[in-house]
């Protein structure tokens, strides 16, 4: 088995979707000669040719709309929007369209496109390039909303996107991008969309993440553990929505603490929800109350400032002890 | 070395009928008799259900919806151009004439237009889009759809129709660029009625016409006269063959007016003078073709009855079936919003059994 | 005093703000003549002229990117959004520069603009008339959220609004618009932002809610105490973000009960965020898990199905029944 | 009656100087010869600036940023021919002459492009907005800007500042349409430099030139060479005149070359021909004024010496300065928010605190 970066292992995810049928096709701002500026969409337009490996104008709102109506006619799109932090422009498109197609034609025309987009911070980008705002999408009722947290996950998971007969927002966690090479098998294999997983066992206490910050969890419980302060379980949301709640919160219901992770500005980010259902379903199982890690609701600092508004091991840790301590 | 000119452009505008129903045999479409007698009974048909439909609103029975007293040459001429079952129509809300012209069953039109979702369901091989109200954001879907045939090597047309007030919106702009530069199958058809609501078409843009907004985008644009049936089947049948045979997209802009108010729930008199309406009471298209038609001895004072009593009966019988349908299950509401419910969706279909009573 | 509706009340804030300072300007679609579709700028421009009180192009995206600019320039532009449902296009404008001019400019460049608009369900509205989408407003950073529940209110609110420095989303319930006539003071007056209100006194559980949900509650604690199941207290948010959690979580902390109320889509809406609040900050006062009545995770349903979606007296009742019989 | 010509369009390009530094004389822009120096010398500061950036990049001390190579006539022209401290500049991102030009400090622009907030200071009186980079969407607060000095009185020119691919977005349209319908003081610059990262320009738009989009809003377009300065500022002059005379908005593309990569983190040669670049080599507008100097005995080649030791020295003072920033407090996160923080941020930088080990 070849050892992938989870740069390679979507564009391998599309270089076989693209390869299996022919209705896949990719489009975006300089996803063609160029291979996308992460170079997620390497190699695909020499192979599919231009007719499907698409170079659009700068247009976010258009490359989303334009892929609704490819949809409508029998294609399946995955749309680059080449940050999450210009994707807003699309965001009519997606609530006003994506989302109500189906419903809106009494199951006629259906949307089964994908909208791939880098997200989340620590690469030392500008303004605008590390970003999180997942709530967003997550919220919009008719559209599911998935992130992968490493390479294996990240092909499993496109390419049960791209099968998906409904909209998909696909956040890829720029961070990870070449951070690390896991063993992709190399035939084509789906990951089910709406499944969680439980990356770490543990019995004291439930981290629950997805994206960047399944590593920084997965770090900081296994440090815990080097150090005997606990066994912490992990969960990997993978699928913001629809929720995975049977895995997710079992498994706070199992430890009786919980730890939320993200990189978003706290206020009305998926850390609420997660909150917010554990309250619902498991608040009678819990020890202590439920804790979360994340951003600040300010704008994402430039550079110089990122890291201290970045959830990391320390502060996981921090957080987490005092779950186990009350 | 200096100045040079670049480029020059010029934006013409097609009439073929004038307000008596006489036509420039010249520019005159290749339209038989049966076909014009049709396109009559269509104009006919949509005015009455749409007076009918206003009655209904007023009546409580009918949600706010947008009239098209006025424009029916502008939207039905163009679609008539089309080929149904093989062309795509991408309509915005003000164009009832073409979804009837098509075969949209009017009780249908009736039931979404009372807020009941079943009304939405598409007629079987009818390639059209449902109602789109967010203004302009459904141009690019047509830019999808015309690119998918093309990819298909369908040479099938997308038509999408908007108003003046649309060509504001930064959606119509991308999807125009976009028709242009990849060359599509599309035509954009503006009904430049000179409102959006209350706001007229001099504050909506400064450019003299909405035609020349094609040349942004290095396609052909053309103003018609839009109360002009013939002249809207032409232009948008040149525009058609155009885009079958590979040659790309065409703007329209049908200058016509919206004789009503904007919707049922808009009063016209607080920003509009009669002197601005009247003038345009008199451009009705649809007398205008029974003008041609009656000199061309088509249609008589009889033939004028027997066409407006047809069309009552329809709408009669429209009116009886929306009555009859049985309440909408609530149920539905859980209905395609995915292929399949998500456990969320059938945890909340079990609230709502509970609310209605079924759960438990 | 004069009695008057909320549509009123509003009018007569806009009127007294833009004779009291001539930086107040009003703009967006159909605001002039026809004073706007609900009626809520009528008179307007007769009284300040078509300079103040601008007809625009039908385009959201530029009002609000105008209104930044002319805030950055020295004026507090009002702008309406005709309906929420279409204040979409707006979201880039909002999230890349209104929330971050003062930022990116370290001070030197401010927005004190207000983006007002209709929301919610309960008119038999078209599709797209009728939406609850607060949250996605209330996650961005460097924006605040309010949302007025009667005439009263949405007065001192909007004139508070106006004259805040930052950026302010003003969401107007509009089953709210001529539903209720109360009196309403001639003069002018500000009701702080940020600043919930306890609407009604209680001690065996909190309902919380906010715009026209409010109504709802108080209706279902009234008829809960007529009926002597229990008094319940009720809080109306007023100001999604900056949160008052001292005054919302503090009656949960005091009751012990907790049923939130909205009209959205429950998942990361803005009662996720509440909960998640009443997680982190009341659970040890919990004497029941906190509760949530909302919409669905559908599209908004049609007239004809909408009563289905939205919460009613009802359904409140029984929700704080089960917190009380916990 | 049938086909009438209702408009007709034409789209100049203006050229004073030629590659060799031969001008038209009929056209040459009032400049007073300290003036054309003045213009030269902050050509040339930006250029070495530029250079020494992408040294900085290079060792790790600056994140990504765009380079302004061979596009220094084309913004700094046209912000020549405002007036600093009275008309607004708001640009994208790819204007760092500009910014020198109105005295922006350049270690201020190191600092930002270091990602340190510090940087983005705005100077006293100097009526500029920071960088924008999400694309087109700075043309909207140009037309708020321009119509607030229209209110007030003032007889003030906004300039916004974007790219070709900028031109694609929705929100480009909007601007120029409500730039027209308000017959506002701004002037567009589209500083048309071929390139969005790897797209060329006849995949952004089917129109032959940019300055023709200006006739879908109704205000005049005009295409200038971009890399000769005269004829930038002669047109921007022009254009400002107009608008500072009520005369409303104008479109001007200047048709110039990226000669650099994207940004530092592009590689050009991915996607982009030596014969597409190799020509535009030769029209750099900096040895091309120098020409046009050294013909009319404004320099020689001491000047041309004295003037880049000039530049050297300025950058290398900046750099120094920059580099002894000291660190900046992350507490600042919590800095500019809001003009008050709110109890939330309180309790976040209180987190933030206890991270930094100030807390407790
Ligand atoms: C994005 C968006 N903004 C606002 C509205 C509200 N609205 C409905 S119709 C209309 C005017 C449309 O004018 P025009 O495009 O000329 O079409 P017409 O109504 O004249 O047919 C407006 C503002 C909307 N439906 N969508
Ligand atoms: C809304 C948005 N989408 C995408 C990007 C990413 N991006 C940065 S620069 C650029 C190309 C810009 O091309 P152009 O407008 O021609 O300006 P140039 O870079 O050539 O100066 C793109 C796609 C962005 N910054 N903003
Ligand atoms: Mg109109
Ligand atoms: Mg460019």
């Amino acid at each position: 088995m070849a050892r992938l970066n989870m740069v390679q292992a979507i564009d391998q995810a599309l270089q076989q979707e693209m390869e299996r049928d022919d209705t896949v096709i990719v489009l975006g701002e300089d996803v063609g000669k160029d291979g996308g500026v992460f170079r997620v969409t390497e190699g695909l337009v020499e192979r599919f040719g231009e007719n499907r490996v698409i170079d659009t104008p700068l247009a976010e709102s258009a490359i989303l709309g334009f892929s609704i109506g490819a949809a409508i006619a029998g294609f399946r799109p995955v749309a680059e929007m080449q940050f999450s932090g210009f994707s807003y422009p699309a965001f009519d498109q997606m609530v006003s369209h994506a989302g109500r197609m189906r419903k809106r034609s009494q199951g006629t025309w259906t949307v089964p496109l994908v909208m791939r987009t880098p997200y989340g911070g620590g690469i030392r980008a500008l303004e605008h390039h590390s970003e999180s705002m997942e709530a967003i999408w997550a919220h919009i009722p008719g559209i599911k909303t998935v992130i992968p947290s490493d390479p294996y996950d990240a092909k499993g998971l496109l390419i049960a996107a791209i099968r998906d007969p409904d909209p998909v927002v696909f956040y890829e966690p720029k961070r990870v991008y070449r951070a690390i090479k896991m063993e992709v098998p190399e035939e084509s294999y789906e990951i089910p969309l709406g499944k969680a997983q439980v990356v770490r066992e543990g019995s004291d206490a439930t981290l629950i993440a997805w994206g960047a910050q399944v590593r920084t969890c997965k770090a900081a419980a296994e440090q815990m553990s080097a150090e005997k302060r606990g066994e912490v379980e992990v969960v990997d949301v993978r699928t913001l929505n629809p929720f995975d709640r049977e895995t997710v919160i079992g498994s706070v219901r199992k430890t009786g603490r919980a730890v939320v992770v993200s990189e978003e500005p706290p206020t009305v980010s998926f850390t609420s929800e997660i909150m917010a259902q554990i309250m619902e379903h498991a608040i009678l199982k819990l020890e202590a109350p439920a804790r979360r890690v994340t951003g600040f609701d300010t704008p994402t600092p430039l550079a110089k400032l990122e890291d201290w508004f970045l959830p990391d091991v320390d502060l996981v840790i921090r957080e987490t002890l005092k779950t186990l301590e009350f | 070395m200096p100045v040079t000119t670049l480029a020059q452009f010029s934006i013409e505008r097609v009439e073929v009928m004038d307000h008596q129903g006489n036509v420039d045999e010249s520019l005159m479409p290749d339209l038989s008799e049966e076909q014009i007698r049709h396109l009559y009974e269509m104009m006919v048909l949509t005015r009455q259900f749409d007076d009918r439909m206003l009655k209904l609103q007023r009546q409580g029975r009918l949600g706010t919806f947008a009239r098209v007293m006025g424009q029916e040459a502008a939207h039905i001429g163009t679609t008539y151009a089309l080929e149904k079952g093989k062309d795509w129509l991408i309509p915005a809300f003000r164009e009832t004439g073409a979804f009837i012209l098509w075969g949209t069953p009017l009780e249908d039109i009736l039931a979404v237009n009372a807020g009941d979702e079943r009304g939405q369901k598409i007629g079987e091989g009818v390639r059209v889009l449902p109602v789109s109200i967010p203004i302009a954001t459904h141009l690019l879907h047509a830019t999808g759809i015309a690119w998918a045939m093309k990819q298909k090597g369908e040479d099938a047309v997308a038509l999408t129709v908007f108003g003046d007030g649309a060509t504001s919106e930064g959606d119509f702009s991308e999807a125009m660029n976009f028709g242009g530069v990849f060359k599509l199958p599309v035509i954009f058809l503006c009904q430049n009625n000179q409102w959006a609501i209350s706001v007229p078409y001099h504050k909506q843009t400064a450019a003299t016409t909405v035609a020349q907004k094609a040349i942004a985008y290095g396609m052909p644009g053309v103003q018609v006269d839009g109360n002009d049936i013939f002249a809207v089947y032409r232009v948008a049948k040149e525009a058609a063959d155009r885009a079958r045979s590979g040659g790309g997209p065409t703007l329209i802009e049908a200058h016509t007016y919206r004789l009503s108010d904007h919707t049922t729930s808009d009063d016209a008199r607080r920003y509009r003078t009669a002197e601005d309406l009247d003038p345009w009471l008199e451009k009705d298209p649809i007398p205008r073709l029974a003008r041609y038609m009656e000199k061309q001895g088509m249609l008589d004072e009889d033939g004028v009855v027997q066409v407006r009593e047809q069309a009552t009966q329809k709408v009669a019988d429209a009116v009886k079936a929306f009555e009859e349908l049985e309440p909408a299950d609530p149920e539905r509401i859980f209905d395609n919003v995915f292929a399949e419910r998500t456990p969320n969706l059938e945890e909340q279909l079990r609230w709502l059994k509970f609310r209605t009573g079924e759960g438990r």
